[in-house]
């Protein structure tokens, strides 16, 4: 498949679309990597409080080099700041908070994304890889909306949406919609349905690149 | 009366055995005991099974008491983080066993082994690899598998303030798993940043009560794991 | 804007619909959220399960709502105190239900309820007239006996200090059911005695995190249950 | 059974053997009324922290008159104070160290005690009662000794130690050692054993007026 696409969305309009989608006093857990960056483009008038499962509501923008501390940082690891009105608890109550589907909103990156919803985004089920699930299975398990946001091929040029998941899944029927840099779909008990494509991209060019059956609206 | 404070790390780790569960605070570093994780490496217990979030990072704390083979087991749901380098060499040669446990189920066996629970079902992992070998039961049409307390002999624990009865305070993100690992432990060791006369913790702020401490070691300044990193230490 | 502060107990309970389930806060008098279960029988909702340690005293509070009729069901621990009067009267007319639980395994039913845990299992009851007809399992030779989850549709809280976050401080022993119930409701409504600006609570400090709170009223002088009782005042 | 009995133990002195067989730093919970007489005898050299269900460890002496606050209060409603070094905490958090086995010994009353050590104290059966239960059967459930503080005789004048108990159970096996105003009974695998008798007992009027059998050590 054709990787050199003209007219895609970039990482950060991919990042802004989300955050477009995400209403005003929203509770939020941005996966690590490629979703961290939808934190920095809430529109100005909503007010959304952001989770980490490492204990704190209410992360704040990246602090300023020279301010970190190695005690205040997210789910990546990397270091945070805490907004006011924030607080802090255990992992018990952290997890309470996600599996108990008080999060309203998670983002998360993905391997693969099956047309029924099922998501695939901790292993690639290589034998010599180390297993690592972290978190994830309880976000996909507890979180009411399930956001990915992923690249829409592969880096070796292959749907990330597909019939069926080949790789481990973390849960089955759990994703709402996709953010790609091609288009915007929404994971429906009919199917997926295409809301929004990336400026040089149409349906037939779509259905071509995607291993997954698609539909409009 | 009662003094939970103890006078050194070794003194603080001198009861742990060989075959011991294990606890160890901290997620990546934040939280993690350094100075109790080494005094166990001088202490020299064995065989130890350790419950940790992760396996620790270059070649101090948990990553060396790894790398000195007195790690028959762990059991974590991230083994594997930017600066893992021991765990994954001696996991790809069979030399240490791994149980992968998701990240919220770890945390909520962790606190059922300390208030009793032996069992609980949980909706996180169903239909995925992680369900193989439980049980799985429908509750009002939904699937969820079976998960069981989990009850450890001793927890190392990173706090920032403790008083005599054992009453803690954390600081920031570095509390994560610092609570419940508490609760679990017959046996929970604590290194405090500082240690305060009783009554100067407000009772409605006490984050562990002093009932799930066993013994607190005073460590005003602990090393950064970041830094020492940042300059190839290795404690072995 | 995230604000959760509503101006009167009227709207605050507005939502509450027949037929509901109601955690309501308190262990006696202390904690309990007079101001809003008042409200709650001006609004009138019907064919209420309330879930509550105890089931009032005198005339007010959670004993006036029992008489006013509003209750079907009480979930509950110890629903005969000193001064109860109400509940048992209706109670040995057959004129409301009870599902007896003993303390803790409401407790922990409750915060299940509002973790995601459908069931767990606990040794208490075992062998008491209160596991019949309950599923009992062995784990490691000992037997233990299935609860299920609580979760509930409202909670009526009583606090301390709230944010307009909702983030919640609460005062001693009033604590008690609190903040397991806030969890477990999917609307939380809260009756706090100070509201402050956003970050004048200390975030380490914090007992119920705002993201378990859907509305707070300032109610400054709550009414004492005890000087009501003292009074012979009936709130009917 | 013979009611009046000279040379029996009073309230205060079954209440001081209690004390005086709790070590140093124990965590302890005292049920509701008699019970609470043990906290007044603790020997001055020792201390120990007592836990109440409704949320406090580190309850201290009852407050002065006018000193009360309706939200400190313990187990039993009644006003108390909180030490030096206590702490609050929520009703979960509070039965996990029940049910965990964190309290050392809890000091309950009884309808009845059986020789197995089966405990019945929160139901006398009567089918007009209105049932409660309380925190008894998490306490019996889950602290690891469990002291009963009890009149030997009922205000009937039966024996309270039996054979099986005929009152609803509050937990099978779960009594370590009794305390009544005669004697002080250990529990054991192979029955009931006699440590020691009020000044006006002897072993053969002891097992004379209990139901249950009796050993002496």
């Amino acid at each position: 498949m054709n990787k050199n696409v003209a007219g895609i969305w970039s990482r950060e309009q991919m990042a802004q679309k989300i955050a477009e989608d995400i209403p005003d006093g929203s509770y939020v857990n941005l996966g690590i990597g490629l979703p961290e960056l939808v934190a920095n483009y809430i529109p100005a008038d909503r007010e959304v409080i952001f989770h980490t499962e490492n204990g704190l509501l209410g992360v704040g923008p990246s602090p300023k080099p020279g301010e970190e501390d190695d005690e205040l940082i997210n789910a990546g690891k990397k270091p945070v700041t805490a907004i006011k009105g924030s607080c802090f608890f255990h992992h018990a109550d952290s997890f309470a908070m996600i599996r108990g589907g008080h999060i309203d909103i998670c983002v998360l990156g993905a391997f693969q994304i099956s047309e029924k919803g099922d998501l695939a985004n901790w292993s690639t089920g290589e034998t010599d890889a180390i297993p690592a699930v972290g978190g994830a299975m309880d976000l996909v398990a507890g979180v009411k909306t399930v956001f990915i946001i992923t690249q829409h091929f592969t880096k070796n040029g292959e749907s990330k949406i597909v019939k069926e998941c080949t790789y481990p899944l973390t849960g089955k029927r759990v994703v709402n919609r996709i953010y790609t840099d091609f288009a915007v779909i929404d994971v429906t008990d009919k199917g997926l349905y295409v809301i929004k494509m990336a400026p040089g991209i149409d349906f037939d060019f779509l259905k071509k690149n995607t291993e997954a059956e698609l539909h409009l609206y | 009366m009662i003094n939970k404070i103890v006078n050194s790390v070794h003194e603080a780790v001198s009861d742990i055995f060989d075959g011991a569960i294990v606890l160890i605070s901290g997620f990546g570093e934040a939280g993690s005991p350094i100075e109790l994780i080494h005094a166990l490496i001088d202490h020299g217990a064995k065989n130890l099974t350790v419950v940790s979030n992760n396996t620790g990072n270059g070649h101090v704390g948990l990553a060396a008491l790894i790398e000195n083979r007195q790690v028959k087991k762990m059991i974590c749901s991230f083994p594997r983080t930017a600066d893992s380098v021991v765990f994954p060499e001696l996991y790809r040669k069979g030399e240490i066993e791994l149980e992968l446990v998701p990240q919220g189920t770890l945390a909520e066996r962790i606190r059922c082994g300390g208030a009793g629970i032996p069992a609980f079902y949980t909706p996180t992992s169903v239909g995925t690899p992680l369900e193989k070998g439980k049980e799985v039961r429908e509750f009002n049409g939904k699937k969820y598998v079976l998960e069981y307390g989990l009850k450890a002999d001793f927890a190392l624990i990173k706090c920032e303030t403790a008083d005599r009865y054992g009453n803690l305070l954390y600081n920031k993100t570095a509390r994560n798993f610092g609570p419940i690992m508490c609760m679990s432990a017959n046996s929970t060791i604590v290194q405090a940043k500082h240690i305060v006369e009783l009554g100067e913790i407000n009772p409605e702020s006490v984050v562990t009560p002093g009932i799930f401490v066993k013994k607190v070691v005073h460590i005003l300044h602990p090393v950064s794991e970041n830094k020492l990193i940042s300059e190839n230490f290795s404690y072995l």
